[in-house]
């Protein structure tokens, strides 16, 4: 029987050839190298379901492959650190590999679509970036220690860099994708702190086994073994929380969540496939994914998972605030990514390990799909993305908008559709456990506030698309899109239906079917995995108790479902009210001054500029002090020396009898000198 | 062999010097690569083990005693071990590309250049390998001379100035150091018997320090510590003696730059390990924190200086002082992987600066301004230089599986834990700030020049840059993710030298 | 004679020479008139001579008159160059007044 | 073999030159057209250059030196013959070999060379004899020997005004200084009865009340040390003489004649006034030689620095190096054991400085011959136009820096080490900052040679000659200062040998 885990390197392999391709050759292919690109990912798809099927059949894989720098040494400071690559294949990696593959490669497709048939130039970096971007997702995915995560973690913001900035001749672009970088870039400043003081600490930075960082930590919390090193005079307890705060400000950077969330609707300047990697599958899913990764690190700290969920909820209702008031299809869509991720961080926050991940299952693929959907309104739209020139697209290009529709449904919470089953989940988990700790219960609260307004912003995004009369010409007569924006379109459209089915928790919990909770199952080893890397094993390990309403779990089950239900019914029907009209205006106005707070987002980004600049001019007052005062000091030193010169060369005064008086003058006090010290004259 | 090596550079720099100006660049070129294949050959045949300096056996060792003055002997004694061999194949490999660089902006008197190039590497290896002090002094020293030349003959148009600032300011911290290290050496009084480094190291270590003119041994060595360390620390170079460098990198034509900033600093951070930090660990534990400060500082100020200027180079060379900032403090937490990761860094960084300065050259070939606001958009016409300089300046920004990475995460985790440091981990963190800056500033100054649409102040009409600009800027890109995805490479060797300087330290034990 | 010469203490003869030296200095100092300051070295020198000759006769060895000897016969050499070059002032500038040429100075 | 030859044969260096003098005069008298230039710049390279050779071979064979019996005395102990004799007439030999065909070139126009050659010779007669000197009568004497051919050869150019300025200062500032020089003998000999080197020694061993005359006499004797190696506060003569004079005579004195006087310092502060002694008798020469190294190697380094005259900043550098060079006897202390190493490296420098210095000034001697200006300018863009000649001037200008890879680099380090091993840290401490400036003066040469552009394209058409003569010369002086640094070893070893073997 063939060992399919040592293929998983050609997962993360294949689309770096395609990377290497598309960057060598790819102007001598047809089509800049796309078909390498999709012939990869093709690859990588296929081979990640079967190391899903595989793992399903009870298996999983924890190796080293290569010792990056090897091991051994004096045993003074940090030694014996292993930093190694590896990868570590358990239920939860093999279902994100599934999910990464899958979008990537869909992606690809459309991008056909999207950048091929537009005209579009430099489509060879376009595939090196997409193949690149894919790949350094992949590792990140199969990492199986924290020091790999980063690296990859790092390559990916390089990516997002690189495809951000894709049209590097606007001045637009560029900007963006250095907002991009440098905002993660500040969130990953924490991260590696993070890495540095796991290794220093624990001496490794596996996540899985017996000499894995949470489990030597969750032994050394139990006293029953100790860690290599911690800073003089802090509690354990204590440094831990610091570790894991450190390390979450790399997530907090990569998931775009409140306060480094402002980079995200800038990366809308990048051409929208790549939106759609970036928001459903690689870059924003990396940071929860993370979290996810090393729950048993996490579930440790109380503290660190207070302060997730509250960010969390915060964050899911602030973005939604945001996405109100927006224009532009695509800022639609980015403040709903921030405000979904936002949820998801609340379930990890809130113990609701499989929650999140079931979201970030879902949500993958309906953001996916409404991203895609969106690229398909603007090839209609010539590249126009204001809402306010759409309407009546409904008629004109069918496929899209049903599959459109089908991701709004999923997005907004309604039932039975995928978003609504993990959407619900986490508020569920929010609130059990948040019945027992305030702090989550507001981060609950948050959650649910958002569900409203999530439910509004997406069908008033629907409505001004899709519905009432076309507001222009184009919006008239839209360009049609061929089969390879279709396709991608149906793909995701069904699964954004179907993926709520693989954890209908509701449904079990109240009809008492076991067994159909298949996502709860699977990542808790029900068909085998990791030992320590197991929800229920977190669950132990974690701080929470549940508690209940009326009614006990089914009770609470129930009013919390029809609760969240209930309220993004609401927000749909508001906005079928305001907008699904012939020809729909704007109600910003009835906000009146929040309205203007939600178009500058809170003025975050101003705050930011306003930092940025301030940086410089500290820089500036740097600069001047080094060339005015230190090299000044420099510079003056020669100058006072050629200064004495010029005046020591003055006694040469050409007069030859003034020469005699000072030779005489200076015998007579050399004569003095020695004669005082010397006691001659006495 | 060393001495082959060494001897070979300087009859190639004579051959080159005399050879008519049409064809030197490329005969220099063909010279410079047989060092290069001969340091490939010496590190096949490296068995490392151990420090030169404290004991461990010294590889491809030659000692021809020389002269003897003061009842001392003097001595041509040459070898390397696991910290100066990357040095000198960093060397030997940057040299050539240096040289290939020059082709295109070198347009006058190239037989004198590319002569003063091949004399100027054949005085590095020397520093790199003399294990002697008066030997290693003479190459130290005679660096200088031809480093004047090539600034003040083909540099910008304030190159006179910085010729004279560079030549009388590093003389000056040599003269320093000088009489630093002689008045440790005559303390030792009989204890030793020469110059050479080992023993001096080993009669140190075994206390043969004596009362010298009143002075008690502690205080001396902390005398010489401390005049050693301001002597070389122009040389890195360290906040606040800094100020030559970017007047002399920005003067300096593009080959000449790549070679200061690839090699001559790397020759202040060697001294100091060599040096302070090999022969007198504890006076360094003892000063462990300003020292630290001291790291910092250059890190967060060097960067703060980079953000705050226009020209591309004068940002490259403020930011080479940051980095430097990095390998001192991975010197002075002795930990095997801080002093492993700083000479490893200084590799690292030989190579990433390197290219950096090259690929600006290249872009300044084209368009004869270096100026952040004359130029925008460049990477639509020079696709491949811009890309390769992107590449470039994620790695000086610490992407991972580049090499600036890995020395840096090798410094950082040595020093984060670092026993004989202590606040090790608020320094350690501070310290990383600097790679938010440095890609806050790399990445404006590319933005502004590199893209948006193409503009340019002055009126050149730019094409893609020639082939022989371009190559020496791949094989740089190549060899610095070489050694960021496999930097064992180097550092298994660089570790097993720098584990007994570690050991040096009496709290380390 | 000779005991007239030694009957006197040696001091004396130590300071009349130094007073010798010293009137020549002086002169040395405030004569700009080459010539004069040829003069003034000459008293010097002899001031040196009288040293010799009084102390050895004190000592009782002839090196001292031997070396007097020797030192006239300098001073005359020295003398015979000074005027030489004295003449070439003259033909040049015009004066011999050695404060005046001051062509090259600083 | 040495002892075979009649002890005599130990002065055959001082021998050759004195009759190579005689010879040119004879030469003179015989042919007395103007071809005789050539003739007798033959006969007086010749001369000096076995005077040389016979003094090196003297070395190697070891005579003298304590392992082949020790000094030799001659003529009632007045002369004395040992290693560092030979090593100085070496020294003054071969400069005058490199001055004597220089000048053919220089004085290629001028009306009566002849002169020249012989007083050349004479004057290095005396300074061989200097360097052999045992008695303060035979010192005074030979001085005199170096000092009155050198008033002629510096005035040498008559209608020349600058030559004749410099000639009557130097003449006045040497007479006056010569006589306190006398003066300071005669007390000597007062205070001590004798004027031998070693009766001197005893005499300052048994000081009754005598050791403020002693002293007054050694400080005067000081100052004609200072004079004849132009040390503060007798140095006012050197700027003007050195610029003033025809090159090749700037070359001759600020090499030879300056060598000469540290010789006669060597000696005089080793064997007549031996530390231990003299500051048991409470004179304190050493703090005085101190005083005046410090403040010599300040005043001509920073006057040097703000020059406009490449030949005056010579002057002024060479005022510099003898500042260094004092540190030799200013580092000494009683029964320091880095005495002998101290005294060797200034001794070693002296030698490099002889190449190199001289060197330049000949460089100097070529652009005025040329009749390229002056000043720093005007030297702009010279390697253009004479490439060997400025390289050449480049090693020189780096090997009085102290830069490898030249001689200057270890004569001047190990005269720094010396000092600080003799623990005179701030004697070390002067030099290091002095040549820190000195490196920025010497460099604005080689700037102006190579980096600067000229001031005018027509402005190098003067470079219509290549004086054959001048260039032998600074050649062989530049392939001497690279040589002198890998055969650095011989030459320090001996003279520290010889050094040690005065105390």
């Amino acid at each position: 029987m063939i060992d399919v885990f040592s293929y998983v390197p050609a997962i993360v392999l294949l689309p770096f050839f395609s990377f290497l391709i598309a960057l060598g050759v790819g102007k001598y292919l047809p089509k800049g190298g796309a078909f390498g690109g999709i012939a990869a990912t093709a690859g990588s798809f296929l081979l990640s379901l079967w190391v899903l099927a595989t793992v399903a059949g009870g298996e999983a894989a924890n190796r080293t492959l290569y010792y990056w720098a090897s091991e051994g040494g004096a045993g003074i400071g940090p030694t014996d650190i292993e930093l190694s690559f590896g990868i570590l294949i358990d239920p939860l990696s093999a279902l994100m590999l599934v999910i990464v593959t899958l979008v990537a490669l869909l992606v690809h497709v459309f991008s056909l679509g999207y950048m091929n048939d537009e005209g579009e130039t430099g489509l060879p970096r376009y595939y090196a970036g997409l193949g690149l971007f894919t790949a350094s997702m992949l590792g990140f995915v199969v990492a199986d220690n924290l020091l790999m995560a980063f690296m990859f973690f790092e390559l990916v913001g390089l990516c997002s860099y690189l495809l951000i900035g894709f049209h590097f001749r606007e001045p637009g672009p560029p900007s963006a994708a250095k907002k991009a970088f440098l905002v993660t870039r500040f969130g990953d400043y924490f991260f590696l702190i993070g890495v540095v003081a796991v290794i220093a600490t624990f001496g490794t930075a596996q996540f899985a086994g017996t000499e894995s960082f949470p489990h030597l930590a969750e032994a050394a919390l139990a006293g029953e073994g100790s860690v290599a090193w911690t800073p003089a005079g802090v509690e354990l307890q204590t440094w831990l929380t610091v570790v894991g705060l450190l390390v979450l400000g790399g997530v907090v950077g990569k998931s775009a969540q409140f306060p480094l969330h402002t980079w995200l609707p800038d990366a809308m300047e990048g051409p929208t496939p790549v939106s759609a990697l970036i928001h459903a599958a690689t870059m924003v899913a990396a940071g929860v994914y993370l979290v996810a990764r090393m729950y048993g690190f996490y579930a440790l700290t109380p503290t660190t998972l207070a302060v997730i969920a509250f960010i969390g909820g915060f964050t899911a209702l602030f973005a939604a605030t945001m996405g109100v008031v927006k224009d532009e299809l695509k800022q639609v869509l980015a403040y709903s990514t921030i405000s979904q991720y936002g949820y998801m961080m609340l379930a990890l926050g809130a113990g609701g390990y499989v929650a999140a991940v079931f979201h970030l299952t879902t949500h993958a693929f309906f953001k996916a799909l409404l991203f895609l959907g969106a690229g398909a309104v603007i090839i209609a739209m010539h590249h126009n993305e204001d809402m306010w020139d759409m309407g009546g697209l409904k008629a004109k290009m069918p496929v899209t908008y049903y599959t459109f529709l089908a991701g709004s449904l999923a997005l907004a919470g309604i039932f039975p559709f995928a978003g609504f089953w993990s959407k619900d989940e986490i508020l569920y988990e929010a609130l059990v456990h948040g019945l027992n700790d305030p702090l989550l219960l507001g981060g609950y609260l948050m959650g649910l506030l958002a569900v409203p307004v999530t439910a509004f912003y997406t069908f008033r995004m629907v409505f001004l698309t899709f519905h009432g009369e076309a507001r222009s010409d184009t919006a008239r007569d839209p360009e049609p899109v061929r089969w390879n924006v279709k396709g991608p379109l149906t793909v995701l459209g069904t699964l954004a239906v179907v993926t709520g089915f693989i954890n209908m928790v509701p449904v079990q919990k109240v009809l008492g079917l076991e067994g159909i909770d298949l996502l709860h199952l699977w990542l808790d080893n029900h068909w085998g995995g990791i030992e320590g890397l197991s929800s229920h094993h977190y669950a132990d390990i974690g701080p929470y108790s549940s508690g209940y309403l009326v009614g006990g779990e089914v009770g609470t089950v129930l009013v919390g479902a029809a609760v969240s239900l209930g309220l993004a019914l609401g927000g749909l029907l508001v906005a079928w009210r305001l907008y699904n009209v012939p020809s729909p205006t704007e109600h910003t106005a009835k906000l009146g001054g929040i309205k203007d707070v939600l178009y500058n987002n809170y003025y975050l980004d101003e705050l930011q500029v306003w930092l940025a600049y301030r940086t410089e001019d500290v820089a500036g007052g740097a600069n001047t002090f080094d060339q005015g005062i230190i090299d000044g000091v420099v510079n003056g030193v020669s100058s006072v020396s050629l200064f004495g010169g010029s005046r020591i060369r003055r006694i040469q005064s050409g007069v030859v009898s003034q020469y005699a008086a000072l030779l005489t003058l200076g015998l007579v006090a050399l004569l003095l000198a020695l004669g005082l010290s010397g006691g001659w004259f006495l | 062999m060393i001495e082959a090596l060494i001897g070979f550079t300087f009859a190639a720099a004579l051959l080159v010097l005399l050879a008519p100006d049409e064809w030197a660049g490329r005969l220099a070129f063909a010279f410079s690569l047989l060092p290069f294949a001969g340091s490939l050959y010496l590190w096949s045949g490296f068995e490392s083990a151990g420090n030169a300096l404290t004991g461990g056996d010294i590889g491809y060792m030659t000692q021809i005693e020389w002269l003897e003055v003061g009842g001392r002997t003097v001595s041509w004694f040459v070898g390397v071990d696991g910290i100066s061999l990357p040095l000198v194949v960093l060397t030997t490999f940057l040299v050539p590309l240096a040289i290939v660089s020059a082709w295109t902006p070198i347009d006058s008197r190239q037989s004198q250049f590319y002569g003063l190039m091949l004399f100027m590497e054949a005085n590095l290896l020397g520093v790199f390998t003399a294990l002697d002090f008066f030997l290693w002094f003479v190459f130290w020293e005679a660096v200088l001379v031809p480093m004047y030349f090539l600034i003040g003959v083909w540099g910008g148009p304030r190159r006179k100035y910085a010729a004279i600032k560079f030549f009388v300011y590093t003389n000056a911290a040599s003269l320093l150091m000088f009489i630093g290290f002689m008045s440790l050496t005559f303390a030792l009084g009989g204890s030793v018997s020469s110059f050479a480094l080992p023993e001096i190291t080993g009669a140190i270590a075994d206390g043969g320090l004596g009362t010298w003119f009143g002075i008690s041994p502690d205080r001396i060595a902390m005398v010489a510590f401390l005049a050693m360390f301001a002597g070389f620390a122009v040389k890195v170079p360290i906040v606040p003696v800094h100020t030559w460098l970017p007047d002399a990198h920005v003067e300096a034509p593009t080959p000449v730059s790549v070679l200061l900033a690839g090699v001559l600093l790397k020759m202040g951070t060697y001294a100091l390990l060599r040096f302070n930090f090999t022969m007198l660990p504890d006076q360094a534990s003892a000063l462990a924190v300003p020292i630290a400060a001291i790291a910092v500082i250059s890190v967060i100020y060097g960067a703060m200086l980079a953000l705050a200027q226009k020209d591309l180079k004068r940002i490259v060379a403020y930011s080479s002082v940051s980095s430097m900032g990095y390998v001192i403090l991975g010197l002075v937490v002795f930990t095997e992987y801080g002093v492993g990761g700083a000479t490893f860094q200084m590799v690292a960084h030989g190579l990433i600066s390197g290219l950096m300065f090259m690929a600006v050259g290249v872009i300044y070939n084209a368009t004869h301004t270096r100026m952040v606001g004359d130029m925008s958009g460049m990477a639509d016409r020079m696709p491949v230089a811009v890309g390769i300089l992107v590449a470039g300046a994620f790695g000086y920004m610490g992407l991972p599986l580049m090499a600036g990475f890995a020395g840096e995460f090798f410094i950082f985790v040595g020093s984060f834990a670092a026993p004989s440091l202590p606040y090790a981990p608020i320094f350690t963190a501070l310290a990383m700030f600097g790679i938010v800056i440095v890609a806050g500033y790399l990445l404006s100054a590319m933005q502004s020049t590199l893209f948006g649409p193409f503009e340019l102040e002055t009126d050149y009409d730019v094409g893609p840059a020639p082939f022989h600009d371009v190559a020496p800027l791949a094989v740089l890109l190549v060899a610095i993710i070489v050694l960021g995805v496999a930097p064992d490479i180097f550092f298994e060797m660089i570790r097993d030298a720098a584990v007994p300087v570690v050991e040096g330290v009496t709290i380390n034990g | 004679m000779t005991a007239v010469a030694s009957s006197i203490p040696p001091e004396w003869y130590l300071l009349l020479a130094a007073a010798v030296f010293c009137i020549g200095l002086f002169g040395v100092l405030t004569r700009n008139d080459a010539l004069y300051f040829l003069m003034s070295v000459e008293l010097m020198m002899n001031a040196a001579n009288i040293n010799f000759v009084a102390f050895a006769l004190y000592y009782g060895d002839l090196t001292g008159q031997v070396f007097a000897l020797f030192v006239i016969a300098l001073a005359a050499a020295e003398v015979a160059i000074g005027i030489g070059i004295i003449l070439v002032l003259y033909r040049n500038f015009g004066v011999t007044d050695v404060t005046v040429p001051t062509e090259m100075r600083w | 073999m040495v002892n075979t030859l009649p002890q005599v044969a130990a002065l055959l260096p001082v021998f050759l030159l004195a009759f190579t003098g005689l010879a040119l005069l004879l030469v003179d008298t015989i042919s007395p057209d103007t071809r005789s230039n050539t003739s007798m710049a033959v006969v007086g390279a010749v001369g000096s250059l076995a005077a040389s050779a016979a003094s090196v071979w003297l070395v190697v064979s070891g005579t003298g030196s304590p392992d082949t019996g020790g000094a030799i005395t001659l003529f009632a102990e007045a002369i004395k013959v040992d290693t560092m004799a030979l090593f100085f007439s070496a020294i003054f030999a071969s400069v005058t070999a490199l001055v004597v065909v220089a000048a053919h070139d220089y004085f290629h126009d001028h009306a009566s060379p002849a002169a020249f050659y012989s007083l050349t010779l004479f004057a290095a007669t005396g300074m061989a004899l200097l360097a052999a000197a045992n008695s303060l009568a035979v010192v005074f004497v030979a001085l005199e020997m170096v000092s009155l051919p050198s008033y002629v050869l510096v005035a040498y150019l008559k209608r020349n005004r600058g030559s004749v300025e410099a000639g009557l200062k130097y003449f006045l500032v040497g007479a006056l200084s010569s006589a306190i020089f006398l003066f300071g003998i005669s007390l000597v000999y007062a205070a001590t009865g004798s004027l031998l080197f070693g009766g001197v020694a005893e005499g300052i061993g048994s000081l009754d009340g005598l050791a403020g005359i002693a002293g007054l006499g050694i400080v005067m004797i000081v100052g004609g040390v200072a004079y004849k190696t132009a040390s503060v506060p007798f140095h006012f003569w050197a700027p003007e003489a050195y610029e003033g004079a025809p090159a090749p005579v700037s070359a001759f004195l600020s090499s030879a004649s300056k060598a000469a006087g540290f010789v006669v310092a060597f000696r005089l502060f080793t064997e007549a006034f031996p530390v231990g002694a003299s500051l048991a008798a409470g004179i304190d020469w050493v703090l005085a030689f101190g005083v005046l190294a410090a403040v010599t190697m300040t005043l001509g380094n920073f006057a040097a620095a703000v020059q406009e005259e490449v030949k005056r900043m010579l002057a002024y550098s060479s005022i510099g190096h003898a500042g260094y060079v004092l540190i030799g006897v200013a580092a000494l202390s009683a029964g320091g054991s880095a005495n002998g190493s101290v005294m060797g490296a200034a001794m070693a420098h002296l030698l490099v400085y002889g190449f190199m210095n001289t060197g330049a000034f000949l460089f100097v001697a070529m652009a005025e011959r040329w009749g390229v200006g002056r000043t720093f300018e005007d030297y702009a863009g010279l390697a253009k136009r004479a490439p060997v000649a400025s390289t050449a001037m480049a090693v020189f200008m780096f090997s009085l820096a102290g830069l490898p890879p030249f001689a200057g680099f270890f004569s001047k380090y190990f005269l720094f080490m010396g000092a600080i091993d003799n623990g005179f840290l701030w004697l070390a401490a002067f030099g290091a900052v002095n040549s820190v400036v000195s490196l920025y003066y010497y460099s604005r040469v080689v700037k102006a040679l190579f980096i600067d552009d000229p001031a005018s394209s027509s402005s190098l058409d003067a470079i219509d000659v290549r004086p054959t003569g001048l260039y032998a010369a600074v050649v062989f002086a530049a392939v001497a200062t690279v040589l002198l640094l890998p055969g650095f070893g011989p030459v320090i070893e001996t003279a520290e040998a010889a050094a040690s073997a005065l105390f």
